[in-house]
């Protein structure tokens, strides 16, 4: 944490860098799609939103892993994401208690 | 770098002094430099200050009598609009951060600028754009704002002055906040001089880095909501519109998503301030640093979860009225944190009350009177008779003038040295300061009773039984006219014939008290290493005779 | 000009005394302290200062009493708030309507009227919505406010301890005429309030849009001049 | 400047004798990218919290308007992004294995599959337009107000996100002309990086979207 290792090999590539499993991954994504295309036909009732937002909620932590490369990032990248995830589901929360008990 | 900061025949050079690629006025607008960008940052938001205080001024000359004085409603209307608009937007919320923040925070922890100061300076000119804006649209057909700063729509979406542009300027003014912010944390990460751990950072640091992911997070949701607003104005998509299904309340809760959070973005930097103060005149370590460090950040994440408290009577549901009530009284128990460990700071000191020190006192004072009524409105059924009243406006002038205005005083009273090289007249600025705070109470403090005598904040009139308070205060305002007027023109002389300060005129132990004063361009002949944390007045001698 | 005309603004008050007297002692205890460390060590008297890193003891003290204050704080406001919103059954009431910048009342008989009149033995519901943008419905001498939205029912409920004419103002800004948009509650012996609703005044049928600003208020006509 | 400056520490004096401080500090770049990234987040998120209490207040009104909007022109849009995202992967893999042409070449490609995107989102909002169905469109200011909502959160929240397809196209064209230059290059490539991180973010967001109004039934 000084002017002398801001660049200590934590460039990008800590591993790697490959075509197939990125291609694997967008596969996978577009399976994806087509579930939710598939499941959205069927009448879930009150899961329907619930399925949707599991099925994108996987699909973009595929996205956040790979493609955006948080899997390999330091473990103060992931902190952040997930902080600023959480700060955000508290906010959906507390909002919530006032749009739903209205 | 030693070429730059010594010039051929040997003598030190200041970044004054300094000659870049650019000289003149161009050498400080395309400067790259931090402490010319905080510099410039400082001289804007004073300016916007005086503008924003002549407005109270005639606000304040406006509410001698009831019914009409010196300016009709819609005149009075636009004015508290324009005042909440510059000393919120304009000066409070940048103020300490981008201000002092920019020239400290590189040079308390040993770095020589900030992380990406090409972005800083890029945030500088949104600041400026953005500012102008808001001037610019007073000139407008539709006439001047008039909906107060909050923008509550569906007001804000009817009134027929002009609001596109100044929400536009205020989205601008948001833009450069988040720039600053993430400028910050990176810089905190990333360019700490070696040894400084985390929790060896000076804590105006922590204040800065608390801040910074307020700036961050806080932000863009009120972007959103004024882009919506725009929109809504510009194509009558009816998100807030109730003729067309659209729900006020919910813009309430994105206005206060942000805008609540943003007290903290004010207060905390000044919190941070006041813990760079104490140690320096008591000559003592700081009481509990721990917690003072961590209590930022749990200011600012509390914070972020309590907006619902402006919200008491606007119609939300009665759950979310006692969670948020409830909310809002932890989130008072970390700033009780902060308090507490200043006064025991104090504690077995060898103290010396100089002007800051002295304006670090007046603070406690003032801000505990304005922390202490948030209690009262955050408690609901109080909250329930107050909301909207001057007791609203007597609780928010005292945290944000008598806390954030009022160290903002302080940090410029107590780095004026460091900044310019220079001293002014100190018995001058105490007899400032005790002006100001005579005046400020007989401001303010009456405000407090008018409110709970049920006058309403953003009357242009009012019954005639209140016209006794009301010259009171105006009286009151005259008073602080006069101490701030000495106070900025006492500055203004130790700028022009104040005798030479040396480096380190109160004995401070922070990094930025042992580089020459002015600082030189890169801030460090060499990065310093630290051994110690900040305060650790053990080791004064070690740690200042390391001159650099 | 500070007058309580409920039980619940009596509750109000003592609430805000609570806390407010909490407040001062606080207040003062920090004032008086640090003042007295400012003379006590000064550097004349202490030339040497203390390095005193922290007390752990000391700090979990002063984060668990506060604790236990704002809890209280927090309990009796809950609890002043809940009194007046949990049970409003069986409450009269009458429906209000605000606009740039005037109200509206209507009686269940379908009478009309621009200024508030309600009776004092039982309690008196009022729902309330908005015509055009957000007002406040604020009656200082019971304490209570809420905001009228614009497509949406909120309610307060009033139950008066005397009667009296009290002033009705607008707390949320609205426009040009907000701080003029003041009208009148009086409330009346059961007997009287029958009357009055039977036989009716002189606003019996006025249309509800009325630009009128109220009329029976010395107070208003004072600054209307 | 330090003295201890270590080997890959590279400072740059670019402005004639102007000392720019300029650290080159990648991950200090990417950090605040990321940062940046939350804000974004958090501007949509805004919306998302508006389209979570409108979905409660109004949903037979939801189920009813998403029924005009066409799945398989919204599942088109999705296999676009998704595919561009992967492209743009590839780029930055390209160029970090030094194959310059081909990071160019799939750069190239993510930037028509942006254009293409709009494309079809073109055809889809001129589609509404033509029926009426806009912001103060006559045929809209026939449906109740949960269908105006719905439309309203339609057009903002596309609409928003369609303003960042333009944003980062514009982004990823201007790092396309700097790898041409050379000045992103398999030793320093940074910013393309930061460029894609942008364009995922892009993506993410309509995944999120394309349930959220298409398959509502
Ligand atoms: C710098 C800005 C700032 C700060 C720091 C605060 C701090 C606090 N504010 Fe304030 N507030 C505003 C700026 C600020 N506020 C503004 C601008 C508005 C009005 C906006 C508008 O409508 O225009 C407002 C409005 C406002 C309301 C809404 C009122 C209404 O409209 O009805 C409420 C309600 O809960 C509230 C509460 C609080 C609380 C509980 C704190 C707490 O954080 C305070 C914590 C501090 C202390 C408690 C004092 C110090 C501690 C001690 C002395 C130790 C003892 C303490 C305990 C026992 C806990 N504020
Ligand atoms: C940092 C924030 C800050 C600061 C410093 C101030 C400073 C002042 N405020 Fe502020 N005020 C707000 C933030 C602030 N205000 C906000 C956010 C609102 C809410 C707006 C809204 O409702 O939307 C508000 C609302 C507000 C109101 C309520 C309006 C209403 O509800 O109707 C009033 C009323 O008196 C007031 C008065 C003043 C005065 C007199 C000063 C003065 O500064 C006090 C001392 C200074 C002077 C008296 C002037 C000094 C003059 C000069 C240096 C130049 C001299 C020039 C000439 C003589 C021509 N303010
Ligand atoms: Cu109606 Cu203010
Ligand atoms: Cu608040």
């Amino acid at each position: 944490m000084s002017h002398t290792d801001t660049n200590d090999g934590k460039i990008a590539h800590a591993h790697d860098p490959r075509y197939g499993i990125n291609i694997m991954i967008w596969i996978t994504l577009l399976s994806l799609t087509v579930i939710t295309i598939a499941v959205a036909g069927i009448d879930l009732g009150n899961y329907t939103l619930l399925v949707a937002m599991f099925i994108a909620a996987i699909k973009s932590a595929f996205v956040i892993n790979y493609f955006m490369h948080i899997k390999f990032e330091d473990l103060l990248f992931k902190l952040f994401l997930v902080g600023v995830i959480l700060v955000l589901l508290v906010v959906f929360v507390l909002t919530g208690f006032d749009v739903f008990l209205r | 770098m030693s070429d730059s900061t010594v010039s051929t025949n040997g003598d030190y050079v200041n970044f004054y002094q300094y000659k870049g690629k650019h000289t003149g006025i161009l050498g400080w607008l395309l400067s790259v430099d931090h402490k010319r960008i905080g510099l410039l940052y400082l001289g804007s938001m004073v300016t916007f200050f005086l503008v924003g205080m002549t407005l109270g001024f005639f606000m304040r000359l406006e509410l001698w009598n009831p019914g009409q004085d010196i300016m009709g409603p819609q005149t009075y209307n636009a004015l508290f609009t324009l005042h909440g608009i510059i000393m919120i937007f304009l000066v409070i919320i940048p103020g300490i951060p981008a201000g002092f923040g920019n020239f400290f925070l590189p040079i308390q922890i040993g770095a020589e600028d900030v992380s990406f100061p090409r972005l800083n300076l890029f945030s500088w000119y949104l600041y400026t754009i953005g500012g102008l804006l808001a001037v610019a649209s007073l000139f407008l057909s539709g006439g001047p704002i008039d909906t107060g700063w909050t923008f509550y729509a569906p007001y804000s979406l009817r009134t027929g002055t002009e609001v596109i542009m100044p929400l536009m300027a205020a989205f601008i003014l948001g833009f450069s906040s988040i720039l600053t912010g993430v400028n910050f944390v990176t810089t905190v990460h990333r360019l700490r001089a070696p040894g400084m751990t985390f929790f060896k950072l000076p804590l105006f640091i922590w204040a800065l880095y608390s801040t910074a992911w307020i700036q961050i997070i806080g932000t863009p949701i009120i972007g959103i909501t004024i882009l919506l607003v725009v929109v809504e104005r510009l194509f009558g998509v009816g998100l807030f519109d109730p003729a067309m299904g659209g729900d006020p309340i919910l813009f309430q809760h994105l206005f206060w998503i942000y805008s609540h959070p943003a007290v903290y973005i004010m207060i905390l930097p000044a919190m941070g301030v006041v813990s760079e103060i104490i140690p320096t005149f008591a000559r003592k370590t700081i009481f509990g640093y721990g917690a003072i460090a961590v209590s930022s950040i749990a200011i600012a994440f509390v914070g972020t979860l309590v907006w619902g408290h402006h919200m008491f009577t606007s119609g939300m549901s009665d759950e979310s009225r006692w969670v948020y009530s409830f909310l809002t009284f932890i989130v008072a128990l970390p700033s009780g944190v902060k308090i507490f460990n200043w006064v025991a700071t104090m504690y077995k000191g060898s103290i010396k009350a100089e002007t800051p020190f002295l304006y670090v006192m007046a603070f406690i004072f003032l801000f505990s009177i304005g922390g202490l009524t948030g209690l009262v409105l955050g408690s609901l059924a109080t909250d329930v008779h107050l909301h909207d009243t001057y007791f609203v406006v007597a609780h928010f002038h005292y945290v944000m003038f008598g806390g954030t205005i009022f160290i903002f005083f302080a940090a410029l009273h107590y780095w004026f040295p460091k900044m310019f090289g220079k001293m002014y007249n100190t018995k001058i600025a105490n007899i400032a300061l005790a002006i100001m705070v005579v005046g400020f109470n007989m401001l303010y403090f009456t405000f407090f009773i008018l409110g709970y005598l049920g006058m309403p904040r953003r009357y242009y009139d009012y019954l005639p039984e209140f016209q006794g308070m009301h010259q009171f205060a105006t009286v009151g305002s005259w008073v602080m006219i006069a101490g701030i007027l000495l106070m900025f023109i006492n500055l203004f002389l130790g700028l022009k014939n104040g005798k030479k300060s040396g480096n380190n005129p109160w004995g401070g132990m922070t990094l930025e008290w042992t580089v020459p004063s002015p600082p030189p361009l890169l801030n460090f002949k060499k990065i310093p290493t630290v051994k110690y944390g900040p305060y650790e007045y053990e080791h004064y001698d070690e740690v200042t005779n390391n001159v650099n | 000009m500070f007058e309580t005309a409920s039980d619940y603004a009596q509750n109000v008050d003592f609430v805000m005394l609570l806390i407010v007297g909490i407040s001062v002692v606080l207040l003062l205890g920090i004032t008086i302290a640090m003042i007295y460390f400012v003379f006590r060590y000064s550097r004349k008297r202490n030339p040497v200062a203390k390095q005193i890193h922290g007390n752990v003891i000391l700090e979990i003290i002063w984060i668990v009493i506060p604790t236990i204050i704002v809890m209280v704080m927090f309990w009796y406001g809950y609890e002043g708030f809940q009194r007046l919103r949990a049970d409003s059954e069986g409450a009269y009431e009458v429906k209000v309507y605000g606009f740039m910048w005037g109200w509206n009342f209507e009686y269940p008989n379908g009478k009309k009227n621009d200024t508030l009149y309600i009776p004092l033995g039982q309690k008196t519901k009022l729902v309330m919505t908005s015509r055009d943008v957000l007002h406040s419905f604020y009656i200082p001498a019971f304490r209570l406010k809420e905001d009228l939205v614009g497509g949406k029912s909120t309610f307060i409920v009033l139950e008066p301890s005397k009667t009296g004419s009290f002033d009705v103002a607008c707390a949320e800004y609205c426009g040009l005429n907000h701080s003029r948009m003041y009208t009148k509650l009086h409330v009346l012996e059961d007997s009287e309030f029958d009357k009055w609703l039977k036989i009716g005044m002189p606003e019996e049928g006025k249309k509800d849009e009325t630009k009128t600003l109220p009329k029976d208020s010395v107070k208003t006509e004072a600054i209307l001049e | 400047m330090s003295t201890n400056s270590s080997t890959n520490v590279a400072h740059e004096e670019e402005h004639g004798h102007e000392h720019v401080h300029d650290l080159r500090d990648d991950y200090g770049s990417k950090l605040g990218m990321w940062l940046f990234l939350f804000t974004e987040l958090l501007l949509f998120g805004g919306l998302f919290l508006l389209y979570m209490a409108y979905r409660f207040e109004y949903f037979p009104e939801f189920q009813l308007s998403a029924k005009s909007l066409k799945i398989w022109m919204g599942g088109l849009n999705t296999i676009i992004l998704l595919t561009s995202s992967l492209t743009m992967v590839l780029s930055i893999i390209a160029l970090q294995r030094r194959k310059i042409k081909a990071s160019i070449y799939w750069l190239i490609t993510t930037i028509s599959f942006a254009f293409g995107f709009l494309v079809v989102k073109y055809f889809e909002w001129s589609d509404k337009f033509s029926h009426g169905i806009f912001p103060g469109g006559e045929e809209l200011a026939l449906k109740t107000q949960g269908e105006k909502i719905f439309y309203g959160l339609y057009f903002s929240m596309t609409g928003l996100h369609g303003l960042h397809v333009i944003i980062g196209m514009i982004i990823l064209t201007f790092i396309l002309v700097f790898i041409v230059k050379g000045k992103v290059s398999p030793d320093r490539f940074v910013l393309l990086e930061n460029g894609g991180l942008y364009w995922h973010l892009v993506d993410l967001i309509w995944i999120f979207l394309f349930p959220l109004f298409y398959l509502l039934h």
